[in-house]
């Protein structure tokens, strides 16, 4: 197994199922020379060429909309958003052409699509460059959602979205692109709708998700040190969900912290939370948790991110809360 | 590139003028049955009829092929016969019965034929715009020769979808015909009111594209038109917009009273009937007789009456543990959420 | 007090603030000579002229835009976005620009628009004309979600949107509009971030909004037949959200309802059952439970559309297993 | 309504001479220092610096008076400074200092000084052209005869945001001036790879609006071409689409290899470059010499250091605990969510 930035993971896994499938292929903005806003396509348009890694206009629209006519006419595009926050304009095309067209065509369409988006906070540039808007999507049926972690589980979810016949919006995380993990030399796939658990532990569950999952991880560590142990659970995909797993945890530990770096109000984890108080409310030692982002817009200035954004610390602190064992 | 000239169609073989006359004859006796069945409320929902306006979606289809795809509108039903729909499927689906091209599913406005090259019917107005130049790119990378025709109105000309679609396919040359159906309004609002320019096909200019405008209640005209701009996209020239200039006879809704227009325009058009002017042309021509094409019209009734009978009286309701069916492909709705089938 | 269908509660909400006040305008698809889809503007345009009732072209990114740059600029903009369904194309508008100008701009500007819209099921008219997508907009600091649900509060609620500060999405409900309600002739306004007690009960707390707030009060008369005394609370706003009301109500009966016509996952009440979880748990005597849309795109057929939204039966037969008093 | 010719500006008096050229000065020097601040890595965030394209907004800037409003991009510093900014206040807003324009809750994309008439900077590219139609429409309301200026790039051009605001300006005939910055690429690709016309100026036919290329390393000629535009929007004339060819000196973001241009095109503008060309003009005319103005340019570089002693050494960070501050005027957070203030 080599070592692989995010990246790179993101990259390879585009490059193996473009060399597998002549029907997939890549476009967006700034995608093919310049390799993507966060290089994530790289040498991509050197090996594929300008006809299967196309560089658009701005027009978030028409990339959306543009992948779900060539999906419905048999090819299987990844196109680029490039931040999460301008999905904002592709909304019709994804929610109401591409997440709605087969079950209103009676199943007689397919929209085997993946947009692929980055989002998050985390480097100082502001409210419309540093949103996490899944909760939306989550909301849409229709339509996968999927949030990769690590390296391993970028590749292999993605090269699992591009195979699945649904149309998948696919969200990196721009804090994990640097990030270097362990990835299989060989073809694998993640499967959509497992979670992992990063950790194991008895005296609460930790469910999370993206960047958060890994510091939720980095929390659980701290907490090991004050004898509390955590259970961490990356959830990987939003849609499909992992319940099973969710609920054997929480059986296990009777108490609940949810983490997210979307903001607070309806957040997806108010659908986790929802779910467990239906079909685990009898295991619950205490109420659940949870550390959002702030309901503020992303602000600039570093002191103010950082009090908007979830940190290992303020998931520590919750937790100890919810164990009962405030320092 | 620039705005051309539009083409004058001539008569050609009996069996193809004939067949034209009785797609248009087709959609004309569809919608007024809608409108009928709307009016005695049997048809739930929305409807949008195309009566007025058969010579552009008949026109134009004439001049494409099977290998070819279309995408239509929230006005979708012309397209849906003037492509080979079945009266019966298609009045099935308005009626939301599980006999339905859409199995009830869509309705009106959603209705589509995939198979046979229809991408669908759209309930947002300029919704499918950039859903045809994905298809024409799809044809393009896969090598074929196929072209997509784009249906939509002046009004969906107005949407954001419509100048980042036309800028795609004018970059790429993309094998794609965006024809607009200009009926003079939206939904209340006038073109004059709505769109800065009076001739939408002008802003071709913005896309390094051609651009034609076209009498859209003369068929042949219609179909010769299209038939050029479907030669250039073949050929790898590119893409065209097209604007056909047509009425519609109805109010957008059942409930629409047309405050915003006049009975004068509306005879105005009236007198230009496309199914009226073809008839009088086939006839003037020595193509086919008066009786000839009453008879085609009576044939035409005869099928209605049978696609009524099939979609009131002989096709059943979805059942509504169906609801979950085909909301994701390959999944189902379990215990906790989806699972794979 | 005169009865009032809820479509003239709106435009005399309308009407009065455009007297009032010259800076409040209104604009939209259809909304002057036509008088809007659902007539709720019709008269405005005889009264007020095409200067302050305009006809838009088919533009909802420039209409939403628009509204921002006008309320900037010293208006009052009341712009109609005519189906819920298409607010995904005014997305960019209203919550990049309108939601989070303010707040990016130091506190140095502010953006005093509504835009009113129409949602909900009903018409058997399909997937993209019958959505809810109010949990999208919970989820995005800076604006406000007002959903009435009669005509008193229609005209209320629209009033003190209008004066408000604040960029708000005003809600309406398209099978609402033929109700009839009391309206009170003299000048109100229903504060927001006030909930309504509909009804008053110990058993359980069935917590709703909008059209399912009706439903719900339905329900409750069905369950006082069976001897179930059900507290009904129409929540009126969903931002702010008057969680007092809710609190109370949740700490008497122990038992919680929520009713919502949007698609289940991620739906808002969840938000509203993390809060109870949060502030109430002790108080819980039985897991929350709701009644939502089914996880579908809405569709046409009378028998589907029926099945896919919630329905008294739904609620009532919910009600029942809450209190355990199963038939 | 079409393609007009551009205007050529003549010089003037010599104290309005010399504040034009500080103003480019300006500009420079401050793009500058954000360049050497990014690279050492002192600022945060991203910031697009505006170094080549002076002449573009200090033209613009200088044919509109107080009452009237700009929107700006997220390569807003030029247009904040040529509308009046004060380089202490904007150095702060990008360092992320509660002393900025926007106490530091905005940074660079973000920009605005709303009293003065700058309705912000957005980092949504083309996010402000509606933003800009409804200020124009709100002073036309308010019988005010203002006019709002409404910068774009040409990348921006292509996002349906572009399309439909010229339409509705164009409809409604409203008092803007959209001002198209062309420097021939977005981040890295090219309008002739993006856009399906060379001069995106010749979309104004679509608009039925006048529309025109000027050359934006012409101070005089952007200013006498954007007076005439300004001149027939406060007559009632309505839109113009100015398209200013221009160029960036510096990559997109600070690591942007600039792979995607050559060499000799980065020279080939650089021997335009704005303040060269005015400098040569000034002298060449007698209007301003060498000496005086190298005294311009020393005065900004004190103005220039002292903004960044202000920022970097005597400004503070925001509290952690004024975090929810302004998210909503007249509302706070509280105990359970928001509260009345
Ligand atoms: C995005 C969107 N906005 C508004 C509507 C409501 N609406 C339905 S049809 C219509 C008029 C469309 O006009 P046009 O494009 O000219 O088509 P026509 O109905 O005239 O055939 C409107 C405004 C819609 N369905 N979708
Ligand atoms: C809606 C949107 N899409 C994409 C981006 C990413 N982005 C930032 S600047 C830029 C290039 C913009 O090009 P142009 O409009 O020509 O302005 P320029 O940067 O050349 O001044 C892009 C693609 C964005 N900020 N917003
Ligand atoms: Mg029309
Ligand atoms: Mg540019």
């Amino acid at each position: 197994m080599a070592q692989k930035f995010y990246r790179e993971a993101v990259r390879d896994a585009l490059a193996e199922e473009m060399r597998r499938d002549a029907s997939v292929f890549v476009m967006g903005e700034d995608v093919a020379i310049y390799g993507g806003a966060y290089s994530a396509t790289k040498g991509l348009y050197e090996e594929f060429g300008g006809e299967r890694v196309r560089d658009t206009a701005i027009s978030e629209a028409a990339i959306a909309g543009a992948a779900v006519g060539a999906a419905m006419a048999g090819m299987r595009p990844v196109a680029e958003i490039m931040y999460f926050d301008f999905m904002t304009i592709a909304m019709d095309q994804f929610v109401n052409q591409g997440a709605k067209n087969r079950y209103m065509f009676g199943g007689k369409t397919k929209v085997p699509m993946v947009l692929r988006t980055e989002g998050g906070a985390g480097r100082c540039i502001a409210a419309q460059h540093s949103q996490s808007l899944e909760a939306w999507f989550t909301h849409v049926p229709g339509v996968f959602v999927v949030m990769p972690s690590t390296p391993h589980d970028a590749k292999g979810l993605l090269k699992a979205s591009i195979r699945d016949d649904n149309p998948v919006l696919f969200i990196e995380h721009k804090m994990l692109y640097g990030n270097k993990g362990e990835v299989p030399d060989e073809d694998y796939i993640v499967p959509l709708g497992q979670a992992a658990i990063r950790r194991e532990g008895k005296d609460l569950t930790i469910i999370s998700y993206s960047r958060m999952a890994l510091v939720a991880e980095e929390a659980g560590k701290i907490l090991e040190g004050e004898g509390i142990d955590a259970e961490v659970i990356d959830l990987r995909s939003l849609q499909p969900l992992d319940m099973a797993t969710i609920l054997a945890s929480v059986k296990k530990t009777g108490r609940v912290l949810l983490a997210s770096e979307a903001a607070e109000n309806t957040n997806f984890v108010c659908e986790i939370a929802m779910k467990i108080n239906e079909h685990a409310f009898d295991y619950l030692d205490a109420p659940m948790a949870r550390v959002c982002a702030a309901n503020t817009p992303v602000p600039m200035a570093p002191t103010l991110e950082d009090a908007c954004i979830p940190t290992a610390a303020k998931i520590v602190d919750k937790a100890r809360k919810l164990v009962g064992k405030e320092l | 590139m620039g705005m051309l000239e539009p083409k004058s169609g001539q008569v050609g073989p009996k069996d193809k003028m004939s067949f034209l006359l009785r797609q248009m004859m087709r959609i004309r006796a569809f919608e007024e049955k809608v409108f009928e069945l709307l009016a005695r409320d049997i048809l739930k929902g929305a409807s949008h009829v195309y009566a007025g306006m058969e010579a552009v979606a008949v026109g134009a289809m004439a001049a494409i092929e099977e290998r070819d795809y279309i995408t239509s509108t929230h006005r979708g039903h012309g397209h849906c016969v003037a492509r080979g729909g079945d009266l019966k499927l298609m009045l099935a689906e308005l009626c939301g019965k599980e006999t339905g091209y859409c199995r009830g599913r869509g309705g009106s406005m959603h209705i589509a034929d995939v198979n046979a090259g229809n991408l669908g019917a759209t309930g947002i107005v300029g919704g499918n715009l950039p859903v045809a130049t994905g298809a024409a790119l799809a044809t393009k990378m896969q090598g074929k020769d196929s072209v997509t025709l784009c249906f939509f109105g002046d009004g969906a000309s107005n949407e954001g979808s419509f100048h980042e679609s036309l800028n795609m396919a004018g970059v790429w040359k993309l094998p794609v015909i965006y024809i607009c159906e200009n009926n003079l309004y939206g939904m209340s609002v006038s073109v004059e009111r709505a769109c800065s320019v009076e001739d939408i096909a002008v802003r071709c200019v913005g896309y390094n594209m051609d651009g034609v405008v076209v009498d859209g209640q003369h068929v042949l005209d219609m179909e010769a038109t299209v038939a050029e701009a479907v030669e250039r996209a073949r050929a790898g020239k590119g893409p065209t917009l097209i604007e056909a200039k047509t009425y519609r006879y109805r109010g957008h809704s059942r409930s629409d009273p047309r405050a915003y227009r006049t009975k004068e325009e509306e005879k105005y058009w009236r007198d230009r009937d496309p199914i009226k002017l073809f008839r009088q042309l086939l006839e003037q021509e020595k193509v086919m007789t008066a009786e000839e094409m009453d008879a085609v019209e009576q044939e035409v009734d005869q099928e209605m009456a049978a696609a009524e009978e099939f979609a009131l009286n002989q096709s059943e309701y979805p059942s509504p543990d169906a609801l979950y069916d085909d909301v994701y492909a390959g999944w189902k709705e379990g215990k906790y959420g989806l699972e794979r089938i």
